[in-house]
This record gives C-alpha cells, sequence and structure tokens, in this order.
C-alpha cells in the first residue's frame, strides 16, 4: 500500500515553504521553539537530549511540553505553546487525525510547524511547515523484511505490539503486516500487545508458546524492549525443551542498546531496525530554526532506518539509549 | 454494608468458595477452548507469572482491610525496580536488594504518614503519589532503561528465574509471603488491630489502639511487598524500564476485591486474595491462549468479573438475615 | 385538621390480626394480633428480640409480613413500601434518628414528598411555610432552614415528629424515643405526645422504661417470644404484672445498691478544663460508685473522655493513686488502670463486623497472646469466662456482634473493660437500649464491681438509674459542676433543681397555630 | 469572627464596616471551600511567573481543558454526594467519542450523536442496575468496567483514530463565542444545570440524603435504587458529553480518548471539597477543582517546568492541597 513511499524514499518533495519570511532573520538568542512529544520511553528521552544538546549549539531557547500519550492532551499542550507565542514548533504528533485541529491553530497563529518522526493525515499537512525524520510506517516494514529474510520467506509468525492505540504501535505494526504479507509462505498467527513492557511480552510469549508450542517459527515485535521480553520467554522453553533452541527468529523494530548485543551474540534475535532519535532531534529543531531565519526548506526530509542483523552489525552504529 | 460486616469473618470460607465457585466453571469452559491451559507446565509458569501481582496482592490486602488504598504502587514498582538495576550494576546485587526493601519502606512510611497520621484521602494522596513517583522514576533514570550487563553471572538472578525442586522461585516468594503475611494478619494481635482499625476506628481508639500507626504499618507493609515484587521483576526481565508499573495498581485492587475483601475496610483475608491473584492469572492466560484479539479478553474479563461477583453477592444475600 | 377529641375515643383505627414473619431461621412474629384506637397511647413491651421492633416496620411499610391482615380505618390495607404508609397516615420514628445530617430541618421532613415548583425545582417558599407550621404546633425553637446536624438529639427528634404533624399522620410509632434525652427532655416530648393525642393522634410507644410506659400510655401490648403474652390497660395494670410478661417471670428488684466499702482515693480531678467542660473538680475512691448527671450536651461525656485521654485537657490535672499523672491517649488511661464504657455502643464500643471475643479481645490483645501471636486457646477461654460471668448469650465466640441484642453487645463492652482488670470502671450510659432484664443485670453487676473494690463512674441521664446506683452523685450543666449530692438526699427534685437553668430553651410558651 | 474595622468617621464608618463583614465573610467562606483559595494563588503565581499565564487567549484556554475532564467531575459530584463512584468515565467517554465519529459516515451527524449519548446512558444505567439490583460495590463493578467498556471502544473503531467525516462536527468543536470555546460554554452550562439540580431539585436534594443517611432516605420513601441508577445514568451520559466533545474538538476519536481522566476527575471533585464518604459537597466547589487542576497543568507548562518535574509537582500540589484542606476545613463537630 505505502510501498510508493519507498520508491520515494530520500526523495526530498521540493515544495517551498510558504512561509518564506521577509523580514530579518530574529537573533538566536530571542527565539525559541516548542517541542511537544511524550516524554514516555528511552527512545524519547534520547531525542530530549539531543534536542537540548542542539538547541545548546544553535544558541536558542526551547520549551519542551511533554503529553504521557494523552493524546488531547498533546493539543492542550499545543495551544499552551500558542499562548507563549514561541516561534515554531516541532511536533511528535501521538494521533495523526486528532492533533490536526490543533496544528491548525498554531499554524492560524502564525507559528510554523516541523513534525518529526511521524505525520498527520492529508487533510493537516497543509498547516504544517516541514516534515522531518523516519517513519514508524517504514520501521516495520523492515522489521517484517528481516523476518522474512531470516526465515527464507516461509514460516508461522506472531507479531508483538505495543500499547494499543499508539500511533508508533499501529503503525509499526503495519508496517510488518505490509512485509509479512509480500510472502506467501508465511501466516502471521496472531498479533498480541505488550504495552511496550518487556515483563508483559515475556509473559505473552509464554503463553503463545505454551499455545502454539513449537509451531512458532518467528517473531516481529514492535521494539527491542519487547523482543528481549520475548527472548526470555524463548530461552525458558528451549530450557525446558518445549522449543529447539534458535529455532525461532525474532526481529524488531527501534533497535535499543542492549538489543544490538544481543544480536551481536547471535541467537534467536535475529535483527533490529535503528531509529537514530539524535539525528532526529537535530533535523526537526534545524529545520525549525532554519524557517524562523527565513530560509526555504524542503517540505519533506524523509530519511531511510536502515534495518541490521548480525552479518552487517559491525557497519552499524551501537544505538546509545 | 450490613452483609460486609457480618460476613467479615465467619463465612469467609463460603464467601471464598462463592468467588471461586463461578469461576472454575468458567475455567472449566475456557480450558475445552484452550486445552494446553492446564497442563502442567503451563500451570506452572501462570503461578509464576501470578507471583508479582499475587507478591503486591498480599500488602495491598492489609491497607483494604484497614479501611483504605494505595494506588500508588504501580509507580511504586517503577521506581524500585529502576534503582535496584541501577544499584546491581553499580554496587553490587546485595546493595541492590537492601536499597529496594529500604525506599519501599521508605515510600511505605510517607504513605504512611500522609493517610495515617496526616489522615489525608486515602483515594487522592496515593494517586497524588503515583503521580508523584512516576516523575521521580523518569528523573531518578533520566528517561533511559536500564539493563544488567551481564545477566548470566549474578545471584540476583535466582529471585526471578530460579528454581528450588522444580518449582520457580518467585512462585515460593509469593506463597511463602502469603504464609509469613496470612500468619501475621489472622494470628498474631498486630492483624487483629488492623481488622479492627478497619472495622470502626473509633472503637479501636477507644479500646487504646493506635488508629494513625496502623493505618501506617499497613502501607508500609505495602511497600515493602512492591520492593519485593520490584525484585522479582527487575531480576525476570534483568532490566528496568519507566513504564515497568503502569497500571498494576488496578489490576493489583481488582484481584483483592476479586478474593472478597471488602472496600469499607474491616474484612477480607489474605487466602482470599491468593485465589483472586490466581483466578485472575488463569483467566487471563486462557483468554490469551484462545486467541482472542486483546480487545474481546477485555471484555470477556470484564463480564466474568462481574458474573462472578454478582453470583457471590447473592449467594451471601441469601444467607444473611435481612 | 382534626383536633375535636379530647378524650380517647373507642373508635378503632387499625386493627392487625394473625401477623406472621419469619426471617431464614428466626420467627419473629408468630399469629400477632392487637388493635389501635384512635387518639390513645399505646404501649408495645418486650425484651429485645420479642419482635416489637418487626411489628413496628411492618405497620410502617418497611417489612411485609409472611401472613395475617391489617386494616386500617375500616378497610384491607397492603403496607408495601415506607411511602404507602406515609401517605396512609402512619408514621414510624426510628430508634436511630432517621434523619440526613447535611440537609436542613425542612428537607429532612418532606424528604421523599418535597413540593415541587416547575422545571421540578423545590418549592422553598411551601416547603419553609408548612414546615414552620408544623414546628410551630410542637413550639419548637429553631428553623426550617436551620441543618439538622447542628441540633441536639432531642430537638433532631422533634423534627421527627413534626413530621408527623406536617403529614397530619393518624398513627406515629415512637420507637425508644427517650433512649437519648434527659429526663427534662423526655418531659417535653411526653407533653408533646399528649398534645398530639388530644388532636386525636394515636401514638404507639416502644419503650424499656417502665416509668415512661405508666406515665404516658393508656393501654399496653406486651409481646414475648414474636407472640401477644398479653394486653392491658394501663391503669388497671402495674409495672410488675408488665414484667412478668415480657420475661415470663418475676423480676426481683431494679435496682441493687452496692455496700458501701468505701476504701482510698483512686483518682482526684483538679480543675478539668477541656473544650465545653470547665473547670471540674472532683474525686473517686475505690469501692465508691460516683454518679454523673446532666443532660445531653451538659458536658458530661466530655469529663469522661477527659479522663480516658481522648480529649486533650487545656489545664486541670488528674491525680491517680494520689501522684499527679498526664494521660494523653487511652492506652495511658488504659495502662494506669482505667475502662470506659462509652456513651455510643455501637461506633464507640464495638467493631460490629468482628466477633465478640474479638471486640473481648481488643484491650486485652496483650493478655490473649504470645509474643504478637494470638493464643486462640487464651482467647477463648477468656471470652468463655465472661460469657458465663456475664451470662452474654451468643451462637459462640466468633458470632458477629452485630447480630447481637443491645443488653449483650453492651454486656460485651463491659467485660471487655473488666477484662483489662480496672481500677476504675467508668460506664456513659450503660443502660441504653438495653432491655429490662439485661439492665437489671447490668446495675447488678456495678454493685458487684464497687463491692470488690473497684472505683465505678455511672454517667446516665435516667434519674431512677443514677439515683439507684450511685453512692453520690455529681451534677454538670453547661459544663460547670453544679453540685454534689450525698447518698442521703437523693432525690429527683435535688436533681432536677442542680441542673435546671439549662433545660429547654422553649419551656416559655410560642404563639402556636390555632 | 469580629470584624477589624476600626471606624473613623461618621462618613467612612459604614463603607468601612461594609469591607470588614465582606472580607469576614470571604474568610469564613474560604476557610469551608479552600479550593478557591488554592486557585487564587496559583492563578497569582503563574501570572507572576509566565507573562503569557493572564492572557484572554490563555485563559480561554485553561477553561477548554478544564472542560475536558470538567464534564466527567460534574456526573461525579453527584455520585459521589451519594456515595458511590465510577471509574468508567474516561473509557465510556472513548467510546462515545468513537460512536459519534465512527458512524458518522453511514448515520449523518446527530443520530451517532446521539448513539454516543445513548452508549453512555446505557453503561450509567448498567452500573448503576449492578450496584443496586445486584448489589455489588460500585468501586469493583466500574473498575472491571473501565477495562470492559475500553475492549468495546477497541473493538468498534479499532486502534486507529477515525476522523469525523462532517464539517459541521469539527466546525462546532472549534466554534467559539466571542473568545470562549463553545465546549467550555457547553461545560459551564451543563455544570450550572449540575449546580441547579443538586440545590434546587427533588433529585438533587434527595442525594445528599442517599449520601448522607440512606437509612433515613429509604425510610422516608425515597426510592433509593431508582436514584442511584440514574444518578450513574447521569454519570455515564456526561462522560459521553466529555468524549464526543473532545472528538469535536480534535476532528477525529479513538478509544484511547479519556483514558486515566476519571483519576483527574475524582481529584477535582474532592479537591472542592466533596467528601468521599458522601452526604456532602457543592458543585460549584468541583468547578474550583476542576479550574485548579487546569490551571496548574498549563501553568507549569507556561513557566518551563521541566517534563518529568511535571508529572512530581502535580503529585506534591494535589498532596499539598489534600493537606491544607483538611487543616482548614475542619468541621465543628456536630452538636
Amino acid at each position: 500500500m505505502r510501498n510508493i513511499l519507498l520508491t520515494v524514499t530520500a526523495l526530498a518533495t521540493l515544495v517551498v515553504s510558504p512561509l518564506a519570511a521577509s523580514a530579518e532573520p530574529k537573533p538566536r538568542g530571542d527565539i525559541t521553539v516548542g517541542l511537544a512529544f511524550d516524554l514516555v520511553n528511552p527512545w524519547a528521552a534520547a531525542y530530549d537530549a539531543a534536542f537540548k544538546k542542539t538547541a545548546g549549539e544553535l544558541g536558542i531557547k526551547i520549551v519542551v511540553l511533554d503529553s504521557q500519550g494523552d493524546v488531547p492532551r498533546q493539543s492542550n499542550n499545543l495551544r499552551d505553546l500558542v499562548a507563549q507565542q514561541v516561534d515554531a514548533i516541532v511536533l511528535l504528533p501521538n494521533n495523526k487525525k486528532a492533533v490536526i485541529p490543533a496544528v491548525r491553530e498554531a499554524h492560524d497563529a502564525g507559528i510554523p510547524i516541523v513534525l518529526s518522526n511521524g505525520r498527520v493525515d492529508e487533510s493537516g499537512e497543509k498547516y504544517v511547515v516541514a516534515w522531518t525524520g523516519p517513519d514508524h510506517h517504514l520501521t516495520g516494514f523492515r522489521s517484517g523484511e528481516l523476518l522474512a529474510e531470516a526465515l527464507g520467506g516461509k514460516g508461522r509468525v506472531v507479531i508483538l505490539t505495543g500499547t494499543p492505540g499508539t500511533e508508533s504501535s499501529i503503525e509499526r505494526e503495519r508496517g510488518c503486516r505490509d512485509a509479512l504479507a509480500k510472502h506467501p509462505g508465511i501466516e502471521v498467527l496472531d498479533s498480541q500487545p505488550t504495552d511496550w513492557k518487556r515483563e508483559k511480552a515475556q509473559t505473552v510469549t509464554e503463553a503463545l508458546i505454551s499455545r502454539f508450542g513449537d509451531k512458532i517459527d518467528g517473531i516481529c515485535a514492535n521494539d527491542d524492549g519487547i523482543s528481549l521480553g520475548a527472548l526470555s520467554a524463548i530461552d525458558a522453553a528451549v530450557v525446558s525443551g518445549r522449543v529447539q533452541a534458535d529455532h525461532i527468529k525474532v526481529t524488531s523494530g527501534a533497535a535499543f542498546a542492549e538489543g544490538y548485543q544481543t544480536i551481536k551474540k547471535g541467537g534467536s534475535f535475529y535483527g533490529s531496525v535503528l531509529m537514530p532519535p539524535e539525528q532526529d532531534a537535530a533535523l526537526a529543531l534545524t529545520t525549525a530554526v532554519r524557517i524562523i531565519d527565513g530560509e526555504t526548506v524542503p517540505k519533506s526530509q524523509f530519511y531511510e532506518t536502515p534495518a541490521f542483523s548480525r552479518a552487517n552489525i559491525d557497519q552499524t552504529p551501537i544505538p546509545n539509549f | 454494608m450490613f452483609q460486609d460486616a457480618v460476613l467479615g469473618k465467619s463465612r469467609l470460607a463460603f464467601q471464598r468458595l462463592g468467588v471461586a465457585l463461578p469461576f472454575l466453571v468458567i475455567l472449566g469452559l475456557v480450558a475445552t477452548a484452550a486445552p494446553t491451559l492446564l497442563e502442567p507446565s503451563n500451570i506452572g509458569q501462570v503461578l509464576r507469572q501470578s507471583s508479582i501481582v499475587g507478591v503486591m496482592a498480599l500488602g495491598m490486602t492489609f491497607v483494604l482491610i484497614s479501611g483504605r488504598v494505595d494506588l500508588s504502587i504501580g509507580s511504586m514498582l517503577s521506581l524500585i525496580t529502576m534503582i535496584t538495576i541501577d544499584l546491581h550494576d553499580r554496587v553490587g546485587p546485595g546493595v541492590a536488594v537492601i536499597a529496594a526493601l529500604g525506599v519501599g519502606l521508605g515510600i511505605g512510611i510517607v504513605n504512611g504518614i500522609l493517610v495515617g497520621f496526616l489522615r489525608l484521602n486515602a483515594l487522592i494522596a496515593t494517586l497524588a503519589m503515583l503521580s508523584l513517583l512516576q516523575g521521580a522514576t523518569m528523573i531518578y533514570s533520566n528517561g533511559r532503561d536500564l539493563t544488567v550487563a551481564a545477566p548470566g553471572e549474578t545471584w540476583f538472578a535466582f529471585i526471578g528465574r530460579g528454581q528450588v525442586y522444580g518449582i520457580a522461585v518467585p512462585i515460593l516468594i509469593f506463597l511463602g509471603l502469603a504464609a509469613l503475611l496470612g500468619f501475621l494478619l489472622h494470628k498474631t494481635s498486630y492483624g487483629r488491630r488492623v481488622f479492627a482499625v478497619g472495622g470502626n476506628e473509633t472503637t479501636s481508639a477507644f479500646s487504646g489502639l493506635r488508629a494513625p500507626l496502623i493505618v501506617a504499618s499497613t502501607y508500609v507493609i505495602s511497600g515493602l511487598t512492591t520492593a519485593v515484587a520490584a525484585l522479582i521483576i527487575g531480576s525476570r526481565v534483568m532490566g528496568a524500564q519507566t513504564n515497568t508499573g503502569v497500571g498494576y495498581e488496578f489490576e493489583v485492587i481488582a484481584a483483592v476485591a476479586l478474593g472478597g475483601t471488602s472496600f469499607l475496610g474491616g474484612s477480607g483475608s489474605i487466602a482470599g486474595s491468593v485465589i483472586g491473584v490466581v483466578i485472575l492469572a488463569f483467566l487471563q492466560n486462557g483468554l490469551l491462549q484462545m486467541g482472542l484479539p486483546y480487545y474481546l479478553q477485555w471484555i470477556v474479563s470484564w463480564v466474568i468479573i462481574i458474573l462472578a461477583v454478582w453470583t457471590d453477592a447473592a449467594s451471601k444475600r441469601k444467607k444473611v438475615l435481612v | 385538621m382534626t383536633n375535636s377529641a379530647t378524650q380517647p375515643t373507642d373508635d378503632v383505627i387499625l386493627s392487625a390480626s394473625g401477623i406472621s414473619k419469619s426471617f431464614p431461621g428466626v420467627r419473629a412474629l408468630d399469629d400477632v394480633s392487637f388493635t389501635l384506637r384512635k387518639g390513645e397511647v399505646h404501649a408495645l413491651c418486650g425484651e429485645n428480640g420479642a419482635g416489637k421492633s418487626t411489628l413496628m416496620k411492618i405497620l410502617a411499610g418497611v417489612y411485609q409480613p409472611d401472613g395475617g391482615v391489617i386494616r386500617y380505618d375500616g378497610r384491607d390495607v397492603a403496607l408495601t413500601d415506607p411511602l404507602a404508609a406515609k401517605q396512609l397516615g402512619i408514621l414510624l420514628i426510628h430508634q436511630e434518628l432517621s434523619l440526613v445530617p447535611e440537609l436542613s430541618v425542612a428537607e429532612n421532613i418532606f424528604l421523599g414528598s418535597l413540593p415541587l415548583k416547575r422545571f421540578g425545582r423545590v418549592d422553598g417558599a411551601r416547603l419553609r411555610a408548612d414546615t414552620r407550621q408544623a414546628l410551630d404546633r410542637l413550639g419548637c425553637d429553631f428553623g426550617p432552614d436551620d441543618i439538622v446536624s447542628t441540633l441536639s438529639i432531642a430537638r433532631q427528634q422533634l423534627v421527627e415528629i413534626a413530621r408527623a404533624v406536617a403529614f397530619q399522620s393518624s398513627i406515629v410509632i415512637f420507637d425508644e424515643p427517650t433512649a437519648s434525652l434527659t429526663q427534662q427532655e423526655a418531659d417535653h416530648l411526653f407533653q408533646t405526645i399528649r398534645r398530639l393525642s388530644e388532636s386525636g393522634v394515636t401514638t404507639v410507644y416502644i419503650s424499656h422504661k417502665m416509668r415512661e410506659i405508666f406515665e404516658i400510655s393508656d393501654r399496653i401490648t406486651v409481646l414475648r417470644d414474636g407472640k401477644v403474652s398479653g394486653g392491658l390497660t394501663t391503669r388497671q395494670s402495674n409495672e410488675d404484672e408488665v414484667t412478668r410478661l415480657m420475661i415470663g417471670r418475676d423480676l426481683d428488684h431494679y435496682f441493687i445498691r452496692a455496700e458501701r466499702q468505701e476504701g482510698a482515693e483512686l483518682l482526684r480531678v483538679e480543675g478539668l478544663t477541656s473544650g465545653p467542660v470547665r473547670d471540674i473538680s472532683f474525686n473517686v475512691h475505690r469501692g465508691e460508685i460516683v454518679g454523673l448527671y446532666g443532660l445531653v450536651g451538659s458536658g458530661r461525656t466530655e469529663i469522661a473522655e477527659a479522663i480516658f485521654g481522648i480529649r486533650p485537657l487545656e489545664s486541670g490535672t488528674l491525680s491517680w493513686e494520689g501522684e499527679v499523672r498526664s494521660i494523653r491517649s487511652p492506652r495511658d488511661a488504659i495502662a494506669l488502670g482505667i475502662g470506659l464504657v462509652p456513651e455510643d455502643r455501637k461506633h464507640q464500643g464495638l467493631v460490629l463486623g468482628l466477633g465478640g471475643s474479638d471486640n473481648l479481645a481488643l484491650p486485652n490483645l496483650g493478655r490473649v497472646s504470645r509474643l504478637g501471636v494470638i493464643a486462640s486457646g487464651l482467647e477463648g477461654l477468656l471470652f468463655e469466662d465472661y460469657r458465663k460471668r456475664l451470662s452474654i448469650s451468643t451462637a459462640g465466640p466468633k458470632q458477629p456482634v452485630l447480630t447481637l441484642s443491645g443488653g449483650n453487645q453492651q454486656k460485651i463492652v463491659i467485660a471487655k473493660w473488666l477484662a483489662v482488670a480496672p481500677k476504675l470502671l467508668i460506664l456513659d450510659e450503660p443502660t441504653r437500649g438495653v432491655d429490662v432484664g439485661a439492665k437489671a443485670e447490668i446495675h447488678g453487676l456495678i454493685a458487684k464491681l464497687a463491692e470488690s473494690g473497684l472505683a465505678v463512674i455511672v454517667i446516665s441521664s435516667e434519674m431512677p438509674e443514677i439515683i439507684g446506683v450511685s453512692h453520690r452523685i455529681l451534677t454538670i450543666a453547661d459544663g460547670r459542676l453544679t453540685g454534689e449530692i450525698a447518698e442521703s438526699e437523693f432525690s429527683e427534685d435535688r436533681l432536677i433543681a442542680a441542673v435546671t437553668g439549662h433545660v429547654w430553651a422553649d419551656e416559655t410558651p410560642r404563639p402556636q397555630a390555632a | 469572627m469580629s470584624a477589624v474595622s476600626e471606624p473613623i468617621d461618621g462618613l467612612g464608618r459604614d463603607s468601612t464596616n461594609w469591607a470588614a463583614t465582606a472580607l469576614t465573610a470571604i474568610g469564613l467562606w474560604a476557610r469551608r471551600y479552600p479550593v478557591w483559595i488554592f486557585l487564587a494563588a496559583a492563578l497569582v503565581f503563574f501570572s507572576l511567573k509566565s507573562p503569557h499565564f493572564l492572557s484572554v487567549f490563555n485563559l480561554s484556554n485553561i477553561l477548554l481543558q478544564a472542560a475536558f475532564f470538567g464534564f466527567l467531575s460534574i456526573g461525579l459530584t453527584l455520585l459521589i454526594i451519594s456515595r458511590n463512584i465510577d471509574l468508567t468515565v474516561g473509557s465510556v467517554a472513548g467510546l462515545a467519542a468513537c460512536l459519534a465519529v465512527g458512524l458518522q459516515p453511514s448515520l449523518g451527524l446527530w443520530l451517532p450523536i446521539a448513539i454516543g449519548l445513548g452508549a453512555g446512558l446505557a453503561i450509567g444505567l448498567l452500573n448503576g442496575f449492578l450496584v443496586e439490583r445486584a448489589g455489588i460495590d460500585s468501586f469493583i463493578v466500574t473498575l472491571a468496567g473501565m477495562i470492559g467498556i475500553k475492549g468495546l471502544a477497541f473493538a468498534f473503531a479499532g486502534e486507529e483514530s477515525i476522523s469525523a467525516s462532517i464539517d459541521l462536527f469539527n466546525e462546532l468543536g472549534a466554534l467559539r463565542i466571542g473568545r470562549i470555546h463553545a465546549i467550555a460554554l457547553l461545560f459551564l452550562a451543563l455544570l450550572a444545570i449540575g449546580h441547579y439540580v443538586l440545590k434546587h431539585t427533588k433529585y438533587g436534594r434527595e442525594t445528599y440524603a442517599i449520601g448522607g443517611n440512606r437509612t433515613a432516605a429509604v425510610n422516608a420513601g425515597v426510592r433509593v435504587s431508582r436514584h442511584v441508577i440514574i444518578g450513574f445514568a447521569i454519570s455515564g451520559l456526561l462522560a459521553a458529553f466529555c468524549g464526543i466533545a473532545m472528538a469535536a474538538n480534535m476532528g477525529a476519536a479513538m478509544p484511547a480518548f479519556g483514558l486515566g481522566y476519571e483519576g483527574w476527575a475524582i481529584a477535582a471533585v474532592v479537591l472542592g471539597g466533596t467528601k468521599l464518604s458522601g452526604g456532602s459537597g457543592r458543585i460549584v466547589n468541583t468547578l474550583g477543582g476542576v479550574l485548579l487542576l487546569a490551571s496548574l497543568r498549563n501553568g507549569l507548562n507556561m513557566i518551563h517546568v521541566p517534563a518529568y518535574y511535571v508529572l512530581v509537582t502535580i503529585g506534591g500540589a494535589l498532596i499539598l492541597a489534600l493537606f491544607f484542606d483538611t487543616q482548614f476545613s475542619r468541621k465543628p463537630r456536630q452538636g
């Protein structure tokens, strides 16, 4: 479906920003950029840190507002940023539809919005100046492709998702399914949520192994935390003899440092997808500042999230979270 | 209120059976749909999975019997797990375990002071603590997850992953603590005081009991059991996430309520809570094994919990005068 | 308005015949029949558990009888719920006041049938006017807008009675109305009942207090074990006859005063000041029973609470066995050897959901446990001991006290304090809501305790009781000690004189609705 | 109690006295309802700390944010006064939002809204039925319902958010009257109705009676069970209002709307001085609690408290408010 996107990868659509400002640029010290996102996981924490670091380098002020995964609250936070008359907003939307009216209000108030690491629906794109960063769907797609590769295009698979209803979980699951659907030899047995918790991933995997026994050939997880939880369950099942060692292959979206090391060691954990928050944050913030400066920026600055497995792990940088 | 009061002790045995009975029927039905549910290996697994909620439910039972509630346990679980894992690699597993218990004790004391001595409303005060401790977890870890560097080389693994005579250590901890705390609640003068304070605080004060201290002490127990749960979860995962404990408070309360402990205080039992915990764990596992989508699992749990409590309430009513 | 009759007439307003009611395991009423005449005061007697309350609740529509017929005003009626009974004109005034503390007097009176205007709005003006009228007819000194929780118990009771007036009830049932009232308040209540009676209202009066029954009633129906054991005309009967019908045997005496064997001074209170209580000084000796008499709200309970460490002292000292001691909590008091049987048994004396032995053990946990572990054997023995000594009837030590009669509940409270082996026992209204038999037992027990050397303080608003048991009476009014009366000078007039000036503020006649 | 006025001359005398009396009255009132003091303190503090806080834009913003969980607090005030609790309100909001938006393509604008409200009402009735007729404690009934109803919403809507397909719906959600959001006005209007119901209607007065002394209410002939069931229905209906209002404002709906809002809503009610033990409380003070929490959340954003510390600060502020509340509003013992 969204495979077209792949072909357009990195093809920065050269739509010129509507806010081609004419006035002279503001001095850096007077610039304030707002960041609206959910500070609920290590990836976001690393993003936050990188955002602060970049702001320091650019010499600008930032306001960071966390909506704790609550969708209406993100709209509230956007309005709070509008009330403070920030110069631009970097938004990691936690819902691609519900956030649009608030985005529109910011747009109407003359505040440029840069989307990072997520999109809004088509109907809202006109209120957004630029979009940067990777894409959850593609991350999921890559993890699915990787699993298909590990299984040789054939086998039975379960998908472990994050918290039901969160944008990253929805998109990654869909991406994963889209990739697996390309391989007719692969059957998806079930998909269950884990709330992004390792312990729950372990519990769920244990139940799935009880249910399917050695019928499971692969697990496609939404992030490395989930993968690692699932691996604990697999290890225990191997010890108790219900599952053959290294039979089940696991891949996931969003690589963590621990996942990286585990993949390196070899075993069930086949590979993961890099989603480096540093570049993401830096790109988003720099783009915002360029817009404030009156520069013309590409509407879309998409970049590829590379998948890796043990085979090419040495060429892959270690995630720092 | 009348029923709860009357049934507080004398009919507890019956009452417990009352909840368990419809559940056993339902479980039977679930098991026909998911035959693997009752395989010995799965039973062991479910019991082990239930131990985390279970250990916390033991502490919650004390709090509920004293007529209060503790919503802060979810965040507390996250924070203590985080501290434990952090200290494990920086200082060593021994210190980490002691620190975990110490932090659980400390937070329990704070909760106890707020609710017991300052007499703040338990629901809102511990809700506030829920938010506060979640923030503390984030600040402590700077939002990062932590993992034990060498999970294969620490005796800490024994707590969550070990086995004794083929029985998982978490089950032993759960049942051992259940026996210990059951003894404390039902056989000691302290336990009697907890029942008395929950049953009637004024009478307790008039009888020379130190009600604030007793209420506070139940929070300390809850803090300590949460710390033990944190050790199990930390050892099982060999890591800590900032969201480790999110939502646990409701699961724990649901299990304890299912076990027949009254929200009005003054009645309940450890055995009931253990049964409630185990029932809930089997239900969740069974529905998962039936292959229901998650939302159907939620709906079915809702219906089943209501039906079970309803049957129980109806059977209670029949047995009681007016 | 029906205020023509001045004498009770022979018109039967209500007749109940063959009423039966069972609860699981208990046959509460068995073929009970009786009649009520218009304008009479009909007393209903019986020990706790005899079925009085059940019968009255049936008349008030709270319970449905299993069998029997109720005829009201000449026709058969079905009293399906409280509202139906209320609409017929039958109103039950509960023993435990049936008021909502946060609502106003007017709202309480008309609760369940608040007058409405458009948009469901409560018609405040009408509500107030109707209430005012009812209150005036009863001569109340408070207004429709007063919040009930700010009123004294006696006034709260008047609010309930005002309901009867407001709804022009033809039958008003009082369930132990004077349990929380002082003598003066009770007298005032009797005046009110007579006033109702004169206007043709029938009163059913349930009480354990013989004196009141003979003072106020025209006829008496006695229940025993769910059956009518006798129907009497008050003027042709006497207390002994009623008592015999109630308990099925003769009751020797009401009051056994202890032999006075006064020992050394045990407690000395000097200048005690706490809350409403100011500058109280008195002492108690071993073997002595000191009566503390005063109106509700006079501060008598507060004195007890101050001695027992529940209320902080603002000033004053307590000397115990000659030494000044500070008692900051009930623990301190218990450690010295003081026990308090509190005024409000259900809220302060018992944990209703727990069994008798559990309640008994509460202040004695140290005694029944070893290293903090309860020795159930010891606990059982302790309970068994007191069950025998106080003849408490329970199904077993673990039977929840909620299901026991008032008398047995009170005995458990007393037993709980006797078990701490106190040197001083304070009993606040020890026989409130307790039936005749148990009452006599409790009085006998108090005497026995004093004879064994215990110092006892009895607080009561029942004059016969306080006169009957005490060796010495202290009178309290308005938070101050107003007198000390020696045994030789006991008389009701002396007591009343010592506390008057603080009786009903509305003794002065009020304008009344014609 | 005593007035602090010192009359200086005949002319100023009256006014001084009047002012003093007014001050005393305000003081007494504030002691009884300290939430307004907390609110005033918060407003002053944030105004001093942030130049943007006191702008009309931001204040109308706070009002909108307050409305989001405020709807829930209205129904909960009624229920808590009658000594019950409803933890399902957050989930019901999500379900109603999904129904109202998800059915738009097939049923138009108004019918789906009615269905959403109807679902809230129905779940409220079910909760009430379970509490009153089945005799289960409301905490357990609604705790179980909280999860189950979320399941219903996911079953209906799936995981993804649904866009509102009818423009009028979004326009209504974005509508402002003057500078104030229509949703905020709707909230205030419903609050006023709630106030009217509690204070002036038979239903309201009986609510206090049931919470204050249930037996008395039964004896007086109040149909207690029916009353409580209606109370739950009102709570469900208001929760549905909340969800639909949020959906209209955001032009989309998803099952996770309102998740965890029950905590905020109950906290607001309790901060407003309504006791969980039932029988007392005023809905205007619930408004105080709602505004306090909304200002706190907004204010902490305005003064740039670091994200993690927002959680700590809100928790701490809640505890402090609760503490002062118990210190201030100790009522004299009833005589």
